[in-house]
């Protein structure tokens, strides 16, 4: 059921952490495979897991109206599902686009773990600030439509 | 009991925007009104408190066609309440911007705006589908004015030279010379094209008309005079013509029309020229008069399009004549000191005499001004024409009398933006929209 | 091609002088009408079409009476594309002069009988009340510049007419600016081009027929004036002119009220 | 150096007007002295001075009749041979469809000018180095300036404007001259500085100076020296001026400039212009005309409908910088040669020294390109020449590529561009995205209403087209290492020629990635050709787009998300075409992988109008974009990258 510590190390920022802390968060972490078109959650789910992705793609979706919209993919490294960090229901639907693994730690108890051990509690909450805040900019550019008629080239 | 309604919402082929009603019941004509359409601009509102060198540029905004004619009267005005006197090099060149705006004026009415109701098109545009040759004519000779006026004034429609005292800058010897050629094909055309209107159809009408026309210059009278010369009765000064006339506002019509001081319409324009001053025509339109055997007193008002098309050559020639004499003058304008005064100016624009007064302060600012158009001062006269007109319309078809008593409010050439900073809309548009 | 593009020539309260520049337009009046059908243009045709749909609508004028709004409204509504030609569509007008005053008292100045008249409280441009899709400056406009407005929009380029100072025209003729040369007046520093420089070819300082220009430094330009002894009643009047209307001008000439 | 009676100017003015010469010196003329046709001696300006102070200008009469005796008017040999106005060509649609394009050709005038000052005489030269020793060379230009005879003066009279003495023009005319005269009470020292001006001298009744008419000269001119009005410290100028880009002056001297152009338009090096479409009423014919322009337009800055110098102090940063600055990267000289015309003719009576003198007012310097050396001009007309439509491929909703049969692509090289023009709309600067034997293609997407028309081409129909211009991308350069390429949206057409040259040449660029952002999936373009790229081996393709639906199995996010997910190694280099914002966040994404500044290279954009350095648009700091870019390496442009009003 739970991991290999030496699992974690593809995460660069879990790399940092001491041995014992990465064992504690191996211990409540599973792995998970997906082939596409498996869907992780959808918009509105009460909150649950927090995945690192390790391999494939994840395409967060929303629905807009009738039709439901791709808003951002994420690969290698990236978090999904932060929003159940803040006990919040699912904003986006995780759709798996291209055969992935995944890690999947369950919020509670990992919310849990970084009370209770506040090095663990600094890493992930600094990757997840790092993640909304880089997915932020990223939004912003989008909103920008650079690459639309009134922008220039 | 019978009762026919002529009626035009939006006369075309005018300047400005006017409408007409005539209303003929039982053979006789109950109503004849014309009313002009368009906003106030208070033109003598704000003009006070304004310095009196810049009311040549602020008068000519009141008409696009013919802004030189207010430039001319302001001037003439202000001139007198200044004391200012200009000199006789001035006074030719003057003379001789008047000139293209009589042509630009006479030519755009003769062929693009009146000759289509002799031929019988809508527009000259029209006209020119069967009649090329004469619509570029027409607008060969306008063009030649419109080129005179740039030459002196810098362009046709409120030229910017013109100021009290003289002009900004005089017109250059060789520029004014190398219109010359231009002038003079062109006053050959005119002399043919007025040959050309004495082959047109004119209706039967025939008034009896008081002229007024400025007079008291030794010449053709244009850009000054001492007196308004009226038909059967004694002239009057320039400076107690507003006394002699008469401007009401009428609630019909919403515009103030001009009569004489007992109440008689009378008739400014090309006719009132002719009748008081065929003699003084340059010796080419005064033989061209002949050969046209047109009758000093044009009674019948439909043959304005004759006398206008003789005044064209007139001011051809005339325009050729001051070429021929021109030399840089050595100042283009005197100067005067500002001083408080009255003064009186009055000039024949091409549609008939426009009256000034202002009133300046010791600064020279104007402290009132008073304008009377030709438009408002025809106006009585055209409405009166309308009801002498009336029962011969009754055995035409409708459309046909409504296009007849068109082309006789057009004949007298009706500028309806010069009137309008004392005409309004409102009553005849509600009335109109029954 | 098929069908001709549609042009009306509409009129607020004005001079005629703008709609008479296309009249003047005597080498390429015919032409004109071979490209577009002249479908309203009530000066110089009796075919007029007040109410139908234009691809292009020339409206000159000022917005200054009540039935006028109504009128615009509908133009706008008819008509592809909304050009305004002329000082009084575009700023107001020489009329806009009585802006800001008691309009009451100048009708009893003008009028007999002032019960008759309907008038707006201000004279007012086209954009004021409705969308504009191209503004063309000058009292009155220049000839070569409606040519350029018509022939841009018929083949759907944006018309070549700089917003750019009436000194730029000005040194290209090789004129000696009048300001420099004798401190005369001249508001060609903040005015719009277009009239090729016509005031200082005259000699003459130039009054801003065509408007302010985009960035126009009015009171860069009244401190010189008011350094070679211009007093403040005369830099009211100054910016207070045949455009006074338009913002800049307006809010220049307030300033030394 | 000879001496003659002044007298024998009657004798030079036959000489100068030989062979029909149209004579040009100094005339009142609407009171001032202009520089303007003359014929006889009497129409010099004798007896008088012109007074000038910021903003003022007058004649007043001198106490003797000297006809030199004054400084410079508002105008000079500038527009004798860069004309205010002037048409280029005339095009035409004939009723069979083709086009034709005929170059304007100025009537050859051959001309005498007398009375120039150095300060002139310099200017000529700036503006002969703008206009015919750059890299393009305007034939309009070189007709009117060739076989000039030019008689210059002495300055023994400077005026309070006058910084010749600073900016180290004048006062003593040195060069550029045929003759060189200095006028003494009715007594004339002159010197042929060319043999031609020997040629003239010799015809002249005129005796050997001697040493104490020499002396006098020298005298005269350091007198003239030591008169001037303030100077203007002009060391290091160009690099102290770009060190103080957000000087407070600058908002400062907004206040009270009037952004009129008069200051550009009596500058008599200043050479930027304005190219507009003059259509025919019936849309079959068109002129093309140039006329003057100034920095201080908005319409100069304008890109894509917005002006990039919106404001004032933006303009006369653009201007001062320019004139004292860049102009030194440009053409090795400043563009400044101390007439003092900006400030005589300026409405609002700014003095420029004083403005400079503010601005530099520290020790900061910034280091300025040196100046490119142009061993070879070539001719450059801006005539089009014709090109026929043989296919259009239709990329996306409002994207298509034009393949044209056209001459004079042989050289190309990937990433430059061409100027595209349609008779009666208009001229615009399209990058070339590929090249195949006589074909070139063009990807444009229909954003006004030129490239509107020309989406809307069909083959068999015909277009002008001038071209190629400006640096491409550096092939050579890149080959060896991991090439890194990011595209955005239509960035990926100027992109493309060089991407095929790359892909097809495995052994030079073994490890190549491209990453390309677009907006939706339907906006991708080159998808087919792209796949087929895939299968090359050492070639990687990423490609992401800002929105999709749920059906989009591709990446989704912006294109730098991708970048940070690969390792890319720092012996990489990238090329990057795409909007600004989207090449800054790239820039920087890089960097954060270790790929240093000056191993990204850009394309930059500005309006190149002319695309040969000619009108001034394009121009960004030191750079005419469309000649000296539009690919830079990123450290050439770091410092003014995304910033704004430059």
């Amino acid at each position: 059921m739970a991991v290999d510590p030496s699992t974690l190390d593809a995460m660069p920022f879990l790399r940092r952490l001491a041995a014992d802390a990465r064992a504690e968060l191996a211990a409540i972490a599973t792995l998970e495979e997906h082939s596409a078109g498996a869907v992780l959650f959808r918009e509105g789910d009460a909150p649950g897991a927090v995945f690192l992705v390790l391999e494939g793609r994840v395409t967060l979706t929303m629905r807009v109206g009738q039709r439901e919209a791709s808003v951002l993919s994420l690969g290698a490294d990236e978090l999904v599902g932060w929003s159940s960090l803040l006990a919040r229901r699912r904003v986006a639907t995780a759709l798996i686009s291209q055969r992935s693994r995944l890690l999947r730690i369950e919020a509670s108890p990992l919310l849990e773990l970084c009370e209770r051990d506040a090095r663990v509690g600094y890493a992930v909450m600094a990757q997840a600030f790092e993640d909304v805040s880089d997915r932020l900019v990223d939004t912003r550019m989008q909103l920008l439509d650079l690459y639309g008629k009134g922008a220039s080239r | 009991m019978s009762e026919r309604t002529f009626k035009v919402d939006l006369m075309t082929r005018v300047e400005g925007e006017g409408s007409f009603t005539l209303t003929v019941r039982d053979g006789a004509v109950v109503d004849a009104r014309l009313a002009i359409f368009e906003a106030p601009r208070f033109f003598e509102a704000f003009l006070r408190g304004r310095g009196a060198h810049e009311v040549c540029d602020i008068v000519a905004r009141i008409c696009g066609i013919c802004p030189i004619a207010y430039q001319m009267s302001a001037a003439r005005a202000l001139e007198q309440a200044m004391g200012l006197v200009t000199t006789p090099e001035i006074e030719r060149v003057r003379r001789l911007i008047y000139c293209g705006e009589w042509i630009e004026s006479h030519a755009l009415h003769v062929f693009m705006l009146h000759a289509p109701d002799f031929l019988g098109y809508e527009s000259a545009i029209e006209m020119a589908r069967d009649h090329k040759p004469l619509v570029e004519r027409g607008l060969r000779l306008k063009r030649a004015g419109n080129r005179l006026i740039e030459c002196i004034g810098g362009r046709p429609s409120h030229p910017v030279s013109p100021r009290l005292g003289g002009f900004s800058r005089a017109p250059a010897k060789g520029a004014l010379r190398a219109l010359r050629d231009e002038l003079s094909r062109c006053l050959d055309e005119s002399v043919d094209a007025a040959r050309w209107t004495r082959t047109l159809t004119m209706p039967e009408l025939s008034n009896d008309y008081v002229f007024a026309s400025l007079s008291g210059a030794e010449d053709y009278p244009l850009e000054r005079a001492t007196h308004v010369a009226l038909s059967g009765r004694p002239s009057v000064p320039v400076e107690s013509w507003g006394e002699a006339m008469v401007e009401k506002h009428v609630a019909h019509s919403n515009a103030l029309q001009a009569t004489l001081r007992d109440g008689t319409p009378y008739l400014c324009g090309p006719q009132a020229r002719f009748f008081h001053h065929r003699d003084k025509l340059h010796p080419i339109a005064r033989a061209l008069a002949d050969e046209l055997a047109l009758p000093t007193e044009v009674r019948n008002p439909f043959q304005s399009i004759m006398v206008r098309a003789v005044e064209l050559a007139h001011a051809f020639a005339d325009a050729i004549d001051i070429i021929d004499r021109y030399e840089l003058p050595e100042r283009a304008y005197t100067e005067g000191a500002p001083r408080a005064g009255v003064g009186y100016g009055a000039t024949e624009a091409p549609r008939g005499l426009l009256w000034h007064r202002y009133e300046t302060s010791d600064d020279g600012s104007i402290v009132s001004a008073t304008i009377v158009p030709p438009t408002s001062q025809n106006q009585a006269r055209i409405e009166a024409d309308l009801r002498a007109l009336g029962p011969s319309l009754l055995a035409m078809d409708h459309a046909a009398a409504t296009v007849r008593a068109e082309q006789l409010i057009r004949s007298y050439d009706p500028c309806i933006s010069c009137a309008t900073h004392f005409l309004d809309l409102r009553v005849e548009r509600e009335a109109s929209c029954e | 091609m098929n069908a001709k593009p549609r042009l009306g020539v509409f009129k607020l309260a004005s001079c005629d002088g703008c709609q008479l520049t296309l009249l003047g337009c005597e080498d390429a009046l015919l032409a004109l009408a071979e490209r577009v059908e002249i479908a309203h243009f009530p000066e110089a045709s009796s075919r007029t079409d007040a109410h139908g749909t234009f691809d292009v609508a020339l409206v000159e004028g000022s917005v200054s009476a009540p039935f006028q709004l109504d009128e615009l409204r509908s133009i706008r509504a008819r008509s592809k594309r909304l050009v305004t030609i002329g000082a009084c569509a575009t700023a107001g007008g020489v009329q806009a002069l009585r802006n800001g005053r008691d309009v009451r008292e100048f009708i009893e100045t003008v009028y007999a009988s002032p019960e008759y008249i309907s008038t707006l409280d201000a004279s007012t441009p086209v954009s004021a009340h409705v969308a504009v899709d191209y503004e063309l400056r000058g009292c009155p406009i220049d000839k070569q510049q409606l040519l350029e407005v018509i022939t841009a929009l018929l083949v759907g380029r944006r018309p070549e007419i700089r917003d750019e100072s009436v000194c730029l025209e000005c040194k290209r003729k090789g004129i000696v600016c009048v300001l420099v040369k004798r401190d005369e007046p001249c508001l060609g520093p903040v005015t719009h081009g277009g009239c090729d420089a016509l005031c200082p070819t005259f000699d003459r300082g130039c009054y801003g027929c065509f408007g302010p220009k985009e960035r126009a430094p009015t009171s860069a330009l009244a401190a010189r004036f008011a350094r070679d002894g211009m007093v403040p009643v005369e830099l009211v009047r100054r910016f207070r002119g045949i455009t006074g209307g338009a913002e800049a001008f307006r809010t220049e000439s307030d300033r030394h009220e | 150096m000879m001496l003659a009676r002044r007298a024998q100017l009657e004798r030079l003015f036959e000489l100068a007007r030989e062979g029909g010469r149209a004579l040009i010196g100094p005339t009142v003329r609407d009171g001032a002295i202009v520089f303007a046709e003359i014929e006889r001696v009497e129409q010099l300006p004798i007896g008088w001075r012109d007074v000038q102070s910021p903003g003022k200008y007058r004649l007043e009469r001198r106490s003797d009749d000297a006809a030199f005796g004054h400084v410079v008017g508002p105008n000079s040999a500038k527009e004798l041979f860069f004309a205010p106005s002037e048409t280029l060509y005339r095009a035409e649609r004939r009723p069979d469809g083709k086009l034709g394009f005929t170059a304007h050709k100025p009537p050859p005038t051959a001309k005498a000018l007398i009375g120039v000052r150095a300060c002139d005489l310099a200017a000529m030269r700036v503006q002969d180095r703008v206009f015919e020793r750059s890299q393009f060379r305007d034939p309009q230009y070189g007709a009117r300036r060739a076989d000039t005879v030019v008689i210059g003066v002495h300055c023994t009279e400077p005026g309070s404007l006058c910084f010749c003495s600073s900016m180290g023009t004048g006062p003593r005319v040195t060069e550029g001259a045929d003759l060189a005269l200095a006028e003494r009470g009715d007594e004339l020292l002159v010197d042929a500085l060319s043999p031609r001006g020997e040629a003239l001298l010799a015809q002249l009744e005129a005796t050997e100076a001697s040493a104490s008419d020499h002396a006098w000269l020298d005298a005269a001119m350091d007198a003239s020296r030591a008169r001037m009005g303030t100077a203007v410290d002009v060391r290091d100028l160009h690099e102290r001026l770009y060190a103080n880009l957000d000087h407070p002056r600058f908002a400062e001297v907004a206040s009270r400039c009037l952004s009129c152009s008069s200051c550009t338009s009596v500058c008599p090096t200043c050479f930027c212009s304005n190219a507009v479409e003059r259509s025919d009423l019936d849309g079959a014919a068109s002129s093309r005309v140039r006329e003057w322009d100034s920095c201080f337009t908005r319409e100069h800055s304008t890109l894509h409908g917005h002006a990039v110098r919106e404001q004032t102090s933006e303009r006369y940063r653009q201007w001062i910088t320019h004139k004292f600055g860049a102009w030194v990267a440009q053409f090795d000289s400043s563009g400044c040669t101390g007439c003092g015309r900006c400030i005589a003719w300026c409405p609002a009576q700014i003095d420029v020294r004083e403005e400079l003198a503010a601005l530099t007012n520290n020790d900061r310097r910034t280091p300025l390109p040196s100046a490119r050396s142009c061993d070879a001009s070539q001719d450059e007309t801006l005539v089009p020449r014709v090109a026929e439509v043989v296919s259009v491929a239709r990329e996306s909703g409002d994207v298509v590529t034009l393949r044209l049969r056209a001459e004079g692509f042989e050289s190309f090289a990937p990433g430059q561009f061409s100027q595209l023009s349609l008779p009666a709309i208009g001229e615009a600067p399209i990058s070339i995205s590929g090249r195949d034997g006589a074909e070139v293609e063009h990807t444009i997407r229909a954003v006004g209403a030129l490239t509107d028309a020309l989406c809307k081409l069909e083959p068999g129909e015909q277009l002008g087209v001038r071209g190629p211009y400006g640096r491409g991308w550096p092939l050579d350069e890149l080959a060896g290492g991991p090439v890194v390429v990011v595209a955005g949206g239509i960035g990926l057409a100027p992109l493309r020629e060089a991407l095929r040259r790359m892909i097809a040449d495995p052994a030079r660029f073994t490890d190549l990635r491209l990453f390309y952002g677009a907006r939706t999936p339907d906006d991708l373009l080159y998808a087919r050709e792209m796949l087929g790229w895939v299968d090359r081996p050492g070639f990687r393709l990423y490609a992401t787009v800002d929105r999709a639906s749920a059906t989009w199995r591709g990446h989704v996010g912006v294109v730098t998300r991708l970048l940070k997910r690969e390792t890319v190694g720092d012996r990489a280099r990238a090329i990057i075409c795409g909007p600004e914002t989207m090449m800054r966040f790239t820039v920087d994404a890089l960097a954060r992988a270790g790929v240093p500044h000056d191993r990204v290279w850009v394309t930059m954009e500005r309006h190149m109008k002319c695309a040969t350095g000619l009108c001034g648009r394009c121009q960004l700091g030191p750079y005419f974009v469309c000649k000296d870019g539009p690919v830079f390496r990123f450290d050439e442009v770091a410092s003014l990258f995304g910033r704004q009003g430059i």
